[in-house]
C-alpha cells in the first residue's frame, strides 16, 4: 500500500489560539485577598492585564469627615497597616503644619525612631511574604521573627503590636519608656542577623534570582511618570527619597544613604528594601544616641495637647480642656495644606483642608502605592505568567492604604 | 479527645479497640484537622501571619495547613474587613466549601464591621454568612485566635452550632471597679498620682 | 518655596490663572477649568518648571458654592525638586457640566487618579482611555465623596440574611446609632429632605 | 446713626445702648456672665471689661497697683489703666474701646475666669449645661492656663430643690444673678434672691416660698452655666448628640418661637428652648410651653383604626368609602382644626369647598385656660386665627352639635381631636377623623386616620397678633402616621375624587395664592389682612 500522504499546507498545521482569560483573585494567596487581575493569555504570555482595586474600600476618606482631627489616628493606622507608625507620623506632622505647631526636639526624635522600626517591619513583611509566594518559607518565617522582635518594642512603648494609633497632634501619646532604648540597643542587632539569615538563603538560591532577576522591569522615565516614589522608584536608579530631598522631622542632621537600584527589576526592589532595613538600623542607633532621656514630649498648647489625666479627674480646668478637645476636638485654622513624608512604599502624602471647624471638611491621602500598582498592568505585559507573583510581590501593595 | 483517652485506659490497650460515640470520634478527628481557607483581606492578615509563623505556631493546634481551594477545606477564616465589593465572593467560596464547615470572623470588622460604618463596609459577615466564632480584637492578639480556634475544636467536639464569642481574659468591669476603689481609698486624688504613674510604667 | 511657578503661570496664562497664594509654602494656583489641559502641558514641557512626576490628584467637594467640586492636582519635579499644586473648579450644584480635560496622555500616572476621582467626586474626564469606577462596584449609585452623599448609605450587593434565617439579632445594638461619637457644634446627620 | 470704635471697628448705636449691647446688636460678642439683652444690667460678674481710650488730651483713667518685680521679688508702685464694665458705660460718640486688643483686657478678663474656676466642682461629666456652658467657652478663648490652686475647694450646697421644677447647684453657680432678675423683671414675681457674701454666697428662695408660677424654667434657660437645671431636662440628654429645629410653641395663640430640641438617633423630642424674636417672645418662654414638647409624643395617634380598633390604612379608607357612599355633600360636614397647621386646614378646607362642594365648615379648638399679661395667653391653640382666615365663616363645634341633633348633618369629616364642648352626641354621626392627637373627637369617631404632629412636617401658624410663623420639620414621622394634607389626599381619592394637591410646596403656594399674604419668614411677618 501506498505510504501516507503526510504534505499537510501549513495552516493545517496551526493550532487554534484565541487569547485565553483567566481571572486571577481577590482571593488568590499571591493577591493579599484585594486585588482581581484578569488576564488575557496567549499561550503562557500575558497580552493584556487588567488590575482591579477597590475590594478593600473601607471610606477612610468620607469617615475623616464626621469626626474630630483627633479620631483620624485610627484610620490613617489601617490604611498602610504594616508601616501603621509611619502613617501616624505623617498624619501628625500633616495637622502640625495646619496649625502652626513644631514639637519639641525629644518628640521629632522619638517619632523618627518609632517611623524607623516601623519602616523595619514593613520591609520585613514585604520581602519575606514575596519569598514565601516564590515557595520560600524558610525565609518567611525567619523574616516574621524578625519582625516580632520588633513589635515587641513597638508594643511596649504603645501597647499595641500593629494598630497603634499612638500619634497625637502636638506630640505622642506617652512619652517613651525608660527602657526604650535598651531594648532597641538588644533587639536590632538580633534583627539583623535574622536578616542576613534569610537572606543568604534567598540569594544564594539559583531558582529565587532567576525568578527575580529582569523580571518586572521598569525604566526610570516610565516610573517617574507613573508616579512612582519609595523603593519601587529607588530600584530604578532615581535616589528620591523625601528624608533626603525634603528633610523633615530631624532627618537632615542623622547620617544615611539612600540604596538605589540599577535595572528597576524585582530584585532590585527586594534588594533595596533590604539595604533600607540596613539604613533604619543606623538610623535609629543615631537617634538613640541624640534623643534626650527627659524634657517635653509635647508642645504646650493648650487646644490642641490634652491635659494630663490625673488634672482632668482633679481640677476643672483641666476637664474643660479635655472635654472640649475630646467632644468639640482641637480647633484647626482654616485653610490647605500638602504634607508629605516618606512611608513604607514611598511619598505618603496628606491634602487637608479645614473650614476652621473641630472636624476635618476634607482629609485626602495619598497612598504610595496606588500608582504603584495603578502600573503593574504595564509591566506585566508581554511577561509569562508565572511572573505574576514576584513581580506584585515585589511592588508591596497593600489593600487599605491602595484602596483607601 | 477525652472519651477516647478514657475508653482506652479503662480496656486497656492491649486489647487493641476502644469504645467511643461515633460523633464523639467523627468529632475528635474533625477538631484536630482543620483544613483552614484563609480569606484574608486586610489589617488582620498581618496578625494571622503572625499565627502561623513559629511564635504562636497555630500548628499546634493541627489547623496549620493552609488551602486555597475552598472545595479542600473546611475552616474559613474571615481575615479582615469585608467590603460590599468583596460580599458576593465570600458568598460564593462559602457555598463552593462541603459541610461540615465553620466560620471564623478574625478581628471587630469581620464580626460587626468595626468602626467602618459607612457606605462601603458590610457590617459584619454574619449579615451574608453564618458565623461560628466571632474574635473581636482591632487586629486581635494570637493569643486571642487561639482561644478562638479552642472555643471552636470544643464546639466541634460537642457538635454545637451556635456562634461563640472569645471572651477578654480579663473583665474590664473589675479592673474598673478596682481603679473606682483605688480612688475612693485616697482622701487627696493628686497623692495618687505618682503611685499610678508607677503602675503604668511597671 | 520659590515663587517661580506661580511667577511663570501668571506670565505665560494671565487671566487664565484665576488665583494664586503659598499658604504654608504649598505653590497653588487656581487655573481656569478650560484651560486645564493646556496649564499641564505648560508645566510637563517648560524647561525651568519641568514637572515630570504626577504626585496626586483629588476633588473637594463644596455643596454651597458653583462651581462646586474643587479638583486638586499635586506636581513634583524630580529634576528640580519643586511643586506645585493646580486647582480648579467645576460643575454645578447637581454636578452638572462636571467635566475636564484627561491628562492621562501627559502623565500617564494620572489614569487611575482620574478613574478615581471619577468614581469618588463624579468628575468626569474627556478623553480618558477607559473611564470606569475603580473603587466601587458597577453597579453602584452615586459618587461618595461629594458630601450630599450620606456617609451610611449602602448599596449591598448580596442580600443581606434575614434575623430568622440567622437565629441571632442582626441589627447592631445601641450605642451603634449613625450619630454616635460625632462631636457636636456641627450639622451632624443630613437633615431629612422636605417632602417640597 | 451715631458710632463709635472698637478695638478699631466702628459700631453704629443708638441713644442710650451699652457698649455691649451696640456690640451685641451688631453681632460681636463681648464675653459675659451676668448681662442679658432682656435684662438690666448689674455688672457683678466682671467679664466684659473693656478698656475706655482717653479722649486726645485728656489724661487716661488709670489705677495705681502693686506689681511685682520678678527680678528684685520686689513690689512696685505702677500704673495701669482702669476697665470698665461694657454692660454698663453707655456708648457715646467717637468713644474709642479697646476689648481684644488691650493685653489689660485680655488679662483681666483670664483672671476673672480663673477666679470662677476657683472653686468650680469637676462636674462636667455630669452637668447638663457641659456643651453649651459659658465657663467651657471662655476657658478656652480667655483662660487656657491650668488650675494653680491647691487647696480644697469651698463646697456649698448641692442638688437643692428650689420648687417642683428647679433644682439648685450652688458649686456650679457663678453669681450673676440672672434668675434673681429674671424673676423679679420679667416674671414679676421676686422670689430668688441672694444671701451671704464671698464664699458662703448663694442663691435662695424667698422664705416660705418655693420656685413656682408660670415662668420658672426661663431661670434654667437664663443661667449661663449648670448652677439651674430643670428636673425635666436633667440627666436626660448630653446636648452635643442633640440636634435642632426651629419650631413653634404650641401651647397657646401666643406662638412663641422656640428651638425643638431631638435626638436623631431616637427620633425622640428632648426639650424646648426659647428662640429670640423681638416681635413675639422676646427671649422668653412660659413652663406650659416648654412642655408642650412632650406632645410630639404623648397621647399622639401612630395608626389608623376603625371603631375604636387599629387596623390598616387600606381598610380604615374602605370604610369611610363605604361609609361616604352615596351620601348628599350637604349633610357632610367639615370641622377644621385650630391646632392644626395652615397647610393642613387649607388641604381640608380646599377638599370641602372645591371637591366636596359643601358649606358646612366649622372648626374645633381646645377650650380657653389660663391667661397673663407677660406671655400666656387664654386662647389654648397654636393657629386659631389661622383658620379664622381661611375660613371665616366656620362654624362652632357647638353649631355641628346642634347640627348633628337636627339630623341636618349625618356625616363630618373632622381635623383634629380637640372639642371645647362636650362632643358626645356626635356619636350618631358618622365622623372620620384626621388627628395627631387623641381627643374627644377621636373617640366618637368611627375612621381615624393618624396625622403628623407639628414635630413631624413643617407647617405655618398664625398667632394672636396675626403674626404668620413657621416650624421647622424635627422630627420622623411616628408609627404610620403621615402629614394631615397626604391623609386627605388619600382619603379624597378614596371617596372618588381626583387627588388634591399633596405636596407642602404645591399647597404652599395655592395657599399664598389664596389668602394673599406676603411671603413666609422664620421670623415672623405680619399678615396683610
Amino acid at each position: 500500500m501506498e505510504a501516507l500522504d503526510l504534505e499537510l499546507d501549513a495552516g493545517e498545521l496551526e493550532l487554534p489560539a484565541e487569547p485565553m482569560h483567566l481571572n486571577m483573585g481577590p482571593s488568590h494567596p499571591a493577591m493579599h485577598g484585594t486585588v482581581r487581575i484578569v488576564l488575557e493569555l496567549s499561550g503562557e504570555t500575558i497580552v493584556k492585564a487588567d488590575v482591579q482595586i477597590g475590594y478593600l474600600h473601607r471610606g477612610f476618606e468620607k469617615m475623616c469627615e464626621r469626626g474630630t482631627w483627633a479620631q483620624v489616628f485610627p484610620y490613617v493606622d489601617r490604611l498602610n497597616y504594616v508601616s501603621p507608625m509611619l502613617n501616624n507620623v505623617g498624619y501628625a506632622l500633616a495637622v502640625e503644619k495646619l496649625c502652626g505647631l513644631s514639637v519639641p526636639d525629644r518628640c521629632q526624635w522619638y517619632r523618627m525612631a518609632l517611623g524607623e522600626l516601623a519602616r523595619i517591619s514593613d520591609h520585613l513583611t514585604c520581602d519575606g511574604a514575596m519569598a514565601m509566594e516564590l515557595g520560600a518559607f524558610t525565609p518567611f518565617l525567619w523574616f516574621v521573627k524578625a519582625r516580632e522582635m520588633v513589635w515587641d518594642i513597638l508594643e511596649e512603648e504603645t501597647g499595641a503590636r500593629l494598630t497603634h494609633s499612638f500619634g497625637r497632634i502636638g506630640g505622642m501619646a506617652e512619652p517613651p519608656t525608660p527602657d526604650f532604648k535598651g531594648l532597641c540597643r538588644a533587639g536590632l542587632p538580633k534583627i539583623l542577623d535574622l536578616v542576613e539569615e534569610g537572606e543568604r538563603m534567598l540569594l544564594r538560591n539559583r531558582i529565587f534570582l532567576d525568578r527575580l532577576e529582569n523580571v518586572g522591569a521598569i525604566s526610570r522615565a516610565d516610573a517617574i511618570a507613573l508616579g512612582w516614589t519609595g523603593p519601587c522608584l529607588r530600584a530604578t536608579g532615581v535616589p528620591y527619597d523625601i528624608r533626603k530631598a525634603h528633610p523633615y522631622l530631624k532627618y537632615d542632621e542623622v547620617d544615611f544613604d539612600v540604596p538605589v537600584g540599577t535595572k528597576g527589576d524585582t530584585l532590585d526592589r527586594f534588594l533595596v528594601r533590604l539595604g533600607e532595613i540596613r539604613q533604619s538600623k543606623r538610623i535609629i542607633e543615631q537617634v538613640l544616641e541624640r534623643m534626650p532621656d527627659e524634657g517635653p514630649l509635647n508642645c504646650d498648647d493648650p487646644r490642641v495637647v490634652l491635659p494630663d489625666k490625673m488634672a482632668v479627674y482633679t481640677t476643672i480646668e483641666a476637664t474643660i480642656q479635655h472635654f472640649k478637645l475630646i467632644m468639640e476636638g482641637a480647633r484647626v485654622p482654616s485653610g490647605e495644606v500638602y504634607s508629605y513624608t516618606e512611608g513604607g512604599n514611598g511619598e505618603l502624602g496628606y491634602y487637608l483642608v479645614s473650614d476652621g471647624s473641630g472636624t476635618p471638611y476634607r482629609v485626602r491621602i495619598r497612598p504610595p502605592c496606588f500608582q504603584i500598582t495603578g502600573g503593574l498592568s504595564k509591566i506585566l505585559e508581554g511577561r509569562m505568567l508565572s511572573d505574576i507573583v514576584p513581580t506584585f510581590g515585589s511592588l508591596n501593595m497593600i489593600g487599605g492604604e491602595c484602596d483607601h | 479527645m477525652g472519651d477516647v483517652n478514657r475508653s482506652l485506659a479503662l480496656q486497656g490497650s492491649e486489647q487493641g479497640y476502644a469504645t467511643t460515640r461515633l460523633d464523639a470520634l467523627l468529632g475528635w478527628a474533625r477538631k484536630y484537622s482543620l483544613f483552614s481557607y484563609p480569606f484574608i483581606t486586610a489589617c488582620c492578615g498581618m496578625e494571622f501571619m503572625a499565627l502561623t509563623s513559629p511564635r504562636f505556631d497555630v500548628s499546634r493546634f493541627g489547623a496549620e495547613v493552609p488551602r486555597f481551594s475552598p472545595r479542600q477545606s473546611d475552616l474559613l477564616w474571615v481575615v479582615g474587613t469585608i467590603s460590599q465589593r468583596q460580599g458576593p465572593v465570600l458568598k460564593r467560596i462559602y457555598e463552593q466549601m462541603m459541610a461540615p464547615k465553620w466560620v471564623f470572623a478574625f478581628g471587630t470588622c469581620a464580626a460587626t464591621g468595626g468602626f467602618y460604618d459607612n457606605y462601603t463596609t458590610v457590617p459584619g459577615i454574619d449579615k451574608i454568612i453564618p458565623v461560628d466564632v466571632y474574635i473581636p480584637g482591632c487586629p486581635p492578639r494570637p493569643e486571642a485566635v487561639l482561644d478562638g480556634l479552642m472555643l471552636l475544636q470544643d464546639k466541634i467536639q460537642r457538635g454545637e452550632r451556635r456562634p461563640g464569642v472569645v471572651k477578654p481574659r480579663i473583665d474590664p468591669a473589675q479592673q474598673v471597679s478596682e481603679l473606682v476603689r483605688l480612688r475612693r481609698s485616697a482622701g487627696d486624688p493628686r497623692a495618687l498620682l505618682p503611685a499610678l504613674r508607677e503602675e503604668k510604667r511597671s | 518655596m520659590s515663587q517661580l511657578v506661580l511667577e511663570k503661570l501668571r506670565q505665560r496664562f494671565g487671566t487664565a490663572i484665576l488665583e494664586t497664594h503659598a499658604h504654608f509654602g504649598d505653590d497653588t494656583a487656581v487655573v481656569d477649568a478650560g484651560m486645564w489641559r493646556t496649564v499641564g502641558q505648560f508645566l510637563c514641557d517648560d524647561p525651568d518648571l519641568d514637572f515630570d512626576m504626577p504626585i496626586d490628584l483629588c476633588g473637594v467637594d463644596y455643596p454651597e458654592r458653583v462651581p462646586r467640586m474643587e479638583v486638586v492636582l499635586h506636581l513634583y519635579s524630580i529634576a528640580k525638586a519643586h511643586r506645585v499644586r493646580l486647582k480648579t473648579r467645576v460643575g454645578d450644584a447637581d454636578m452638572a457640566g462636571a467635566e475636564l480635560d484627561s491628562l492621562v496622555s501627559i502623565w500617564p500616572g494620572l489614569d487611575w487618579l482620574e478613574r478615581e476621582v471619577f468614581d469618588m467626586s463624579g468628575v468626569r474626564f474627556r478623553g480618558h482611555p477607559d473611564l470606569r469606577r475603580i473603587l466601587m462596584y458597577p453597579e453602584f449609585e452615586g459618587h461618595p465623596l461629594q458630601r450630599t452623599y450620606p456617609a451610611d448609605k449602602t448599596q449591598p450587593l448580596v442580600a443581606y440574611r434575614s434575623e430568622a434565617e440567622a437565629g441571632t439579632p442582626l441589627e447592631k445594638l445601641e450605642p451603634f446609632g449613625p450619630d454616635e461619637g460625632m462631636p457636636f457644634g456641627r450639622g451632624g446627620l443630613p437633615r431629612v429632605a422636605e417632602d417640597i | 446713626m451715631p458710632t463709635f470704635k472698637l478695638d478699631g471697628k466702628a459700631i453704629p448705636f443708638e441713644a442710650g445702648d451699652t457698649i455691649i449691647r451696640a456690640a451685641y446688636k451688631h453681632g460681636i460678642e463681648i464675653p459675659h456672665y451676668c448681662w442679658h439683652p432682656g435684662l438690666s444690667a448689674p455688672a457683678n460678674c466682671r467679664m466684659c471689661l473693656v478698656e475706655i481710650l482717653p479722649k486726645p488730651g485728656q489724661r487716661p483713667l488709670t489705677l495705681d497697683i502693686l506689681a511685682l518685680d520678678p527680678q528684685s521679688g520686689e513690689y512696685t508702685v505702677k500704673q495701669k489703666p482702669k476697665l470698665q464694665p461694657a454692660c454698663y458705660i453707655a456708648a457715646a460718640e467717637g468713644m474709642e474701646v479697646a476689648a481684644n486688643s488691650s493685653e489689660h483686657v485680655r488679662q483681666a478678663r483670664h483672671d476673672v475666669q480663673e477666679y470662677l474656676l476657683l472653686n468650680h466642682p469637676v462636674d462636667c461629666p455630669i452637668c447638663d449645661q457641659s456643651g453649651e456652658c459659658k465657663l467651657q467657652d471662655y476657658w478656652l478663648e480667655y483662660q487656657k492656663t491650668p488650675k494653680r490652686m491647691t487647696d480644697e475647694p469651698v463646697h456649698k450646697p448641692k442638688a437643692v430643690v428650689f420648687g417642683p421644677t428647679i433644682v439648685y447647684d450652688a458649686e456650679r453657680c457663678v453669681m450673676c444673678t440672672r434668675c434673681i432678675r429674671f424673676m423679679s423683671e420679667v416674671a414679676k414675681d421676686p422670689v430668688l434672691d441672694m444671701r451671704e457674701r464671698g464664699n458662703l454666697n448663694e442663691i435662695v428662695v424667698a422664705p416660705g416660698r418655693e420656685l413656682d408660677g408660670h415662668y420658672t424654667f426661663m431661670t434654667e434657660h437664663v443661667c449661663p452655666v449648670g448652677a439651674l437645671t430643670t428636673k425635666d431636662f436633667r440627666f436626660k440628654a448630653r446636648v452635643w448628640f442633640l440636634r435642632t429645629a426651629a419650631s413653634v410653641c404650641q401651647g397657646c395663640a401666643t406662638g412663641c418661637n422656640a428651638h425643638l430640641d431631638y435626638d436623631p438617633r431616637y427620633n425622640k423630642a428632648y426639650r424646648y428652648r426659647p428662640r429670640d424674636n423681638e416681635a413675639v417672645n422676646k427671649y422668653w418662654m412660659c413652663d406650659d410651653g416648654m412642655l408642650t414638647y412632650k406632645e410630639a409624643h404623648d397621647g399622639r395617634i401612630v395608626g389608623a383604626s376603625v371603631g375604636g380598633a387599629a387596623s390598616s390604612m387600606a381598610k380604615a379608607l374602605a370604610t369611610a368609602r363605604s361609609l361616604f357612599a352615596g351620601v348628599a355633600p350637604a349633610s357632610v360636614a367639615i370641622v377644621l382644626s385650630a391646632r392644626h397647621s395652615l397647610e393642613d386646614n387649607w388641604a381640608m378646607l380646599h377638599f370641602a369647598t372645591v371637591l366636596l362642594g359643601t358649606q358646612n365648615v366649622y372648626f374645633s379648638r381646645r377650650p380657653d385656660g389660663y391667661n397673663d399679661q407677660i406671655l400666656i395667653h387664654a386662647d389654648k391653640n397654636s393657629n386659631t386665627r389661622g383658620v379664622m382666615q381661611l375660613a371665616p365663616g366656620a362654624k362652632q363645634l357647638r353649631a355641628l352639635v346642634d347640627d348633628v341633633g337636627a339630623r341636618r348633618i349625618t356625616h363630618a369629616i373632622v381635623l383634629g381631636g380637640d372639642a371645647p364642648v362636650d362632643a358626645s352626641a356626635l356619636a350618631t354621626a358618622n365622623v372620620v377623623a384626621i388627628a395627631a392627637h387623641e381627643g374627644p373627637l377621636t373617640q366618637i369617631a368611627s375612621v381615624v386616620l393618624p396625622a403628623t404632629s407639628w414635630a413631624e412636617h413643617a407647617g405655618m401658624y398664625v398667632n394672636a397678633k396675626g403674626l404668620r410663623q413657621t416650624a421647622e420639620r424635627a422630627l420622623l414621622p411616628l408609627g404610620a402616621s403621615r402629614p394631615a394634607y397626604e391623609q386627605i389626599a388619600d382619603l379624597a381619592v378614596a371617596l372618588g375624587f381626583a387627588r388634591p394637591a399633596s405636596k407642602l410646596s404645591q399647597i404652599r403656594t395655592q395657599l399664598a395664592a389664596g389668602v394673599g399674604t406676603d411671603p413666609v419668614s422664620r421670623r415672623g411677618s405680619a399678615l396683610v389682612v
